[in-house]
């Protein structure tokens, strides 16, 4: 039986050498490894080589820019959750990645992890993506910087190559105004994974007129939807009643969701209408709050 | 197959093991060091039975790799206790018949331990949310939440 | 004598008696009766029944003494979780 | 009977003599027993869910890397069909057997064919990779009713309808009917009546330790087994049927034990555990992992029940007929006939027909949970008086008192009600403050009964006295809910001693005397009752001690206060416990005592439960905001344990009415085999769960103890049910009350 090479780069660039190795070499990134471990106990992922990304300093910080903030991949959930201006500025992104799991995971799945893994119904991205997230991506020949968006590709599948590791997350800092929420759907209050999960960032001027708005919409269809035409119908509302059920009824046409054990096709249309509404109207709020 | 040789710190106690790459922490603690207070019901991170806090931070065992304790502080059930006079979690755990099988009750009370110490006044939601990752099937939870919140009163009065 | 009660199931096994007289001061004594009177029930109700003397219900005893006029009646043994 | 007397122990709550060991990590539970040497075996599962087997072909995985011997059923002797008593309930050996290790098909998907001892788990899986197995699959049955229709994939060739057909097998292995009066004239007469289907799914019991083993045969040929269960005397009769060995070559240990529920009464693991010891003459491992337990030990049965019932205009019941459909899984053997037995046993009926079917089908044999039966029919009952009650205009804690079982009621099962605490339990509940709290927007209230049996079997109990007057107990009764408390306070209050001088022990199979399983709720009961007894004789033996040493006849030493004193004798002083243990040798040797008893006279149980939900009707989603459980327990030894009993019942009734189902494909495979989305309630899905004691003491039990564990669960499906069904204004038949399903109603309404 082979066994599994196992290491710790404490630098980007004493992971170069290892990330050249890992394009012939069947690897995998460890971040968190919440999701990672699950599958190598199921046989479902039989790396040769785990590169351990969490001793390298540019993964782990979280830097509060003015205009900017630089989120590493490896930072554990419940750091971010610690983090109160983290907390006032991207408070859908916390949202996203607070929902995963218990305290336990908390401690250790990461942005970076819970993107890369490529989970249709992954907490973090919707959010991130709302929020105009960049990823740099790192690889032996520099780096690179690509929307959130672009990160999955598939269910389980990323554009990254095999010899990339995803660095930080970079998003902007949100202007006076502007707010993000993320909420999901599960049969229970924890330890589920989303049946849906909606994020929007929306910007309010002083008059309550909604200036700018994206939302996306998780576990409806092979990788996060976009949902320009619900944005577009927001922008230039007061986001009343009216406009957020008709957003609402957009948002249930969307995607191709299936079904499983974890909900119905069906039942997948009707909550992303009721989350879509219900999230538009939080992160207004939230938006309405940052005008001073 | 070789084996990753680890230095890292349970309890206190500077430990020495060698571990397979693809081994647990749980694993390497349970059989390798025989420290079997902690415990598995499902090795996929849903239930807690095997709660450990690693460099302070609360963590599911059976998602950790055992080489990745490299260098750290990694505290169990073992350790709550000072010698035989219980912690206070542990005491208000037995007053409040807070267990039943006690399959479920180290990765309980090591949970709570990190709740009280991040959050020393939960309310009754907090400790349910921040326990929420830690299964019971005996008890309704109601006896354990009760136990939690006992013991976080208890302690601080002593602090 | 006692008055011993079937259940529908054992009934079928007796050609639909529904109820019958008894003396017997024990279920030993009980079964053994039956037995006479249809070869094989006493066994049956052995192995797959217990005995109910005025609603108690008695599980895997032979030697439970039986009171002169009291009520008997057999239901499928119990277990629990 | 002794219970208006005031108690110097029972009824306290004393920390439970094994808690300090739990608390610590230091309690050894199944998977954490070790042996020098030891092996760790590791089982081959069916790729399908119904398939015949070819061939097996083990070579390879036996020279394999690290392999020291593969098992297959042939094996193991090949048993005759008999069943035989083995645990709560018969069993037939043959197919425990075939469901240890399949024997010619394979009935589910997860079903064990094969085993490998390595020198290490990994080995041993990966050696499972090398084991070729040549299938023919076969046509697959997963609902009841598919499997009861004549052109029904059959399971087994040579199973027949009793009373149907000889030539033709059949999926239905058993049928009940129980009958009283005329349901024609009684539905004729009645002013009200109301026919509903009703359904539930396979839930697991879901404890949260995996079966587990460790097994060590001798040269001699005696076998070790250290395991994890509620019964190490069926643990033993088990292993030694199907492996055609002698009671007396095993010895069974428990370990301590991580929930069972039920589950942990029968075998899977242990029979090859010491097969694979003996043919490699090592110690060997076994320990299931989650995805094993939830796809290949007993759930419990799916049903599919249709009760009609009808009512007067004055609220009493006068007709109902039920048809009980019971999945077993892939042998027979489901809790039909308790389920038919509970199902009109708490209410007063004249006419009434009910008919039961046990049902084989392609999912994993079920196994005994928490009042087997019982909360599918009060589920579909419970539901439908709730109903009638609505239709009645009248308040449905009234509508059961008019009707609630008392007394000298004939049950619906056949015999008279002894002494039993229905009504008390109603009023109870009706008294409660939460029955009249006032609800919010989208909340509503169900309550819902439950009735349960409770059983006695077989128990015995050592006391030992130490030379310095503190006692151990000895059972053979597996503790799964804190029963050593219980033992503890029965000794201290017989022996009128501190609870702190005793040692409640659970032991192994050769130093306890038998004891069944622990289940049915009656360890407190049988097993206490055994230690009463015990204790009895213990203090007869130390009163004749004292009359021996002070010369004077036995019958004028009475025990008080730990000691025995002589009343007529004002120049005796009293002999204390330890002084009488310290001059036992001059007295007659040691101290010792011992009872054994088949225990009769176990007192049914009832429950009464009120739940509150809040529902988003726009979601479907259900929150369980407050929740009250009441029971009668005869009398509470150790509160604490009894409450939780009352809690963990509900809580386990609260998952099954709102999100635990096993989800299968239509080939069979179970799609949730996980914690993450088997979803049993997690702490912040609940509020605290109230409880109310009430007693009405037991007239059989020296204390009046009736058991407490089985009743919690049967309340709450029907509880739950129509508190939804109040908040969304919905009638749920259809369980589990997912959002999905829930918002689909609400659609319909």
């Amino acid at each position: 039986m082979e066994s599994v090479q196992y290491h710790a780069p404490q630098s980007l660039e004493d992971a170069v050498p290892l990330l050249k190795e890992a394009r012939t070499t069947p690897s995998r990134i460890l971040a968190g490894g919440t999701d990672l471990l699950i599958q190598m106990r199921a046989g479902v992922k039989t790396p040769e080589m785990l590169i351990d990304i969490k001793k390298i300093p540019e993964l782990t910080q979280l830097e509060m820019g003015a205009d900017q903030i630089r989120l590493g991949a490896a930072v554990p959930s419940a750091v971010m959750d610690e983090n109160a201006e983290l907390h006032q500025q991207l408070p859908g992104v916390v949202e996203g990645m607070e929902l995963i799991g218990s305290t336990q995971v908390q401690g250790r799945a990461t942005p970076g992890g819970n993107l890369c893994n490529a989970s249709p119904a992954g907490d973090g991205a919707p959010a991130m993506i709302v929020s105009s997230g960049q990823c740099v991506i790192f690889g032996p020949n520099g780096t690179r910087t690509i929307p959130v968006e672009e990160v999955c590709t598939a269910p389980g599948r990323t554009s990254l190559a095999d010899d990339e590791l995803l660095q930080e997350f970079i998003f902007p800092a949100p202007k006076p105004g502007q707010s993000d929420a993320y909420l999901r759907f599960i049969p229970r209050n924890e330890m589920d994974i989303a049946v849906v999960g909606v994020a929007a960032n929306i910007t309010v001027d002083a008059s309550g007129t909604c200036t700018a708005a994206k939302v996306a919409l998780g576990a409806i269809a092979p990788t996060v939807v976009i949902a320009t035409d619900i944005a577009a119908l927001l922008v230039g509302t007061k986001l009343d009643d009216d406009t957020l059920a008709a957003a609402a009824e957009m948002a249930s046409g969307l995607g191709s969701p299936i079904s499983d054990k974890r909900g119905t096709t069906e039942f997948r249309h009707r909550i992303a209408g009721v989350l879509t509404r219900r999230v538009i109207k939080i992160a207004a709020a939230r938006a309405g709050e940052r005008l001073q | 197959m070789s084996k990753t040789h680890v230095t890292t710190t349970i309890n206190g106690d500077a430990v020495e093991y060698l571990c397979e790459v693809d081994q647990s922490l749980l694993d390497v603690l349970r059989d390798t060091l025989e420290l079997t207070g902690t415990k598995e019901g499902c090795a996929t991170g849903d239930c807690g039975a095997c709660s450990v806090s690693l460099d302070g931070r609360l963590v599911c065992s059976c998602l950790v790799l055992g080489v990745e304790a490299e260098g750290k502080q990694i505290e169990t059930i073992e350790g709550v206790a000072n010698g035989t006079e219980l912690h206070p979690i542990q005491q208000k755990f037995l007053e409040n018949a807070a267990l039943q099988c006690g399959i479920c009750t180290p990765g309980f009370i090591v949970a709570t331990k990190a709740l009280l110490e991040k959050n020393p006044d939960p309310t009754e939601e907090e400790a349910r949310y921040y326990l929420a990752g830690n299964l019971c099937r005996c008890t309704g939870y109601d006896k354990i939440i009760r136990a939690v919140l006992d013991a976080a009163a208890e302690m601080r009065g002593a602090a | 004598m006692l008055q011993v009660d079937l259940s529908f199931d054992l009934q079928q096994f007796c050609g639909g008696l529904e109820s019958l007289k008894v003396q017997a001061t024990n279920i030993r004594e009980l079964l053994e009766q039956l037995d006479i009177r249809f070869p094989g029930l006493g066994a049956k109700i052995e192995k797959e029944m217990a005995v109910t003397i005025n609603g108690v219900i008695y599980q895997d005893t032979l030697i439970e003494p039986i009171e002169d006029g009291s009520e008997i009646y057999f239901i499928p043994k119990i277990g629990g979780g | 009977m002794s219970t208006n007397k005031d108690y110097k122990w029972i009824g306290t709550r004393p920390i439970r003599p094994d808690g300090a060991d739990k608390v610590t990590g230091r309690a050894a539970f199944g998977a954490d027993k070790n042996l020098p040497g030891m092996l760790h075996a590791k089982i081959l599962r069916s790729p399908f869910a119904h398939a015949k087997i070819l061939s097996i072909d083990t070579s390879a995985a036996e020279s394999a890397s690290g392999v020291l011997a593969v098992m297959t059923s042939a094996d193991m002797p090949d048993l005759a069909s008999e069943m035989g008593e083995a645990g709560e309930s018969a069993v037939d050996f043959r197919d425990l057997s075939h469901n240890i290790l399949a024997s010619g098909k394979v009935l589910y998907h997860g079903h064990a064919v094969a085993a490998v001892a390595a020198t290490s788990a990994k080995l041993a899986l990966a050696a499972l990779k090398l084991i070729k197995v040549e299938y023919e699959e076969l046509p697959v049955v997963l609902e009841i009713e598919d499997a009861m229709a004549d052109d029904a994939p059959i399971l087994h060739e040579d199973q027949f309808t009793p009373g149907g057909s000889k030539d033709k097998p059949s999926n239905v292995a058993a049928k009940m009917k129980l009958p009283r009066g005329d349901i024609d004239k009684g539905f004729a007469e009645a002013d009200i009546i109301i026919e509903r289907e009703f359904t539930t799914p396979t839930v697991h019991q879901g404890y949260i330790e995996p079966h587990a083993v460790t097994a060590s045969m001798s040269a001699s040929g005696h076998a070790d087994i250290w395991c994890c269960t509620q019964g190490t005397f069926v643990v033993r009769a088990m292993t030694a049927k199907v492996l055609g060995m002698d009671v007396g070559k095993i010895k069974v240990t428990p370990s301590e034990i991580g929930g069972g529920f039920g589950a942990k009464t029968t075998v899977y693991l242990e029979p090859i555990a010491v097969k694979l010891s003996e043919k490699t003459g090592r110690p060997v491992k076994m320990v299931m992992d989650r995805e094993e337990v939830l796809r290949a030990t007993g759930p419990t049965s799916a049903s599919v029940i249709k009760i009609k019932l009808g009512a007067t205009n004055d609220g009493k019941l006068i007709a109902a007929q039920g048809s009980l459909k019971y999945g077993a899984g892939a042998f027979k053997g489901s809790p039909m006939a308790p389920g038919c037995m509970c199902v009109f046993a708490s209410y007063e009926i004249p006419n009434f027909l009910i008919r039961g079917f046990d049902v084989v089908l392609n999912k994993p044999k079920v196994a005994a949970y928490r009042a087997p039966g019982a909360p599918m029919a009060a589920f579909a009952m419970e539901s439908l008086m709730n109903e009638m009650a609505t239709k009645l205009n009248l308040d449905p804690i009234e509508f059961r008192l008019k009707n609630a079982v008392k007394e000298g009621s004939v049950a619906a099962y056949g015999p008279k009600f002894p002494v039993i605490g229905f009504v008390e339990t109603l009023e109870a509940a009706k008294a409660h403050p939460h029955y009249s709290a006032p609800l919010g927007k989208n909340q509503g209230r169900g309550v819902g009964t439950g009735f349960w049996f409770n059983i006695g079997m077989q128990s015995s109990a050592t006391i030992n006295v130490n030379e310095s007057g503190s006692v151990t107990v000895i059972t053979g009764s597996a503790d799964i809910g804190g029963s050593r408390a219980s033992m503890a306070l029965f000794v201290a209050e017989e022996l009128d001693i501190s609870y702190d001088l005793i040692t409640p022990l659970v032991s192994n199979t050769e130093e306890a005397g038998y004891c069944d399983v622990t289940g049915g709720s009656r360890t407190t009961f049988a097993t206490g009752m055994a230690v009463v007894k015990a204790s009895k004789n213990l203090v007869a033996n130390m009163r004749k001690r004292a009359a021996k040493t002070w010369g004077i006849d036995i019958d004028d030493v009475t025990w008080e206060d730990g000691a025995a004193i002589a009343p007529a004798a004002a120049d005796k002083q009293p002999l204390t416990m330890a002084q009488i243990a310290t001059s036992a040798a001059k007295t007659g040797g040691p101290l010792t005592a011992s009872a054994s008893l088949t225990a009769q006279g176990a007192g049914a149980g009832f429950g009464v439960h009120i739940c509150d939900v809040e529902v988003d009707p726009e979601t479907g989603k259900t929150d369980v905001i407050r929740y009250t459980a009441i029971q009668d327990a005869g009398k509470a030894i150790h509160p604490s344990y009894v409450e939780g009993q009352y809690q963990g019942g509900a809580v386990q009734g609260i998952g099954w009415a709102l999100n635990e189902e096993y989800v299968y494909n239509d080939k069979g495979v179970l799609q949730n085999f996980g914690f993450l989305d088997y979803r049993m309630p997690v702490a912040n899905d609940l509020p605290m769960i109230d409880t109310v004691i009430v007693e009405v003491p037991n007239p059989s039990h020296p204390y009046g103890v009736r058991g407490v564990g089985e009743t919690p669960i049967v309340p709450p499906l029907a509880a739950v049910a129509e508190a939804v069904n109040n908040a969304a204004g919905v009638r749920i038949c259809h369980l589990p009350i997912s959002p999905p399903r829930l918002l689909a109603e609400i659609d319909a309404k």
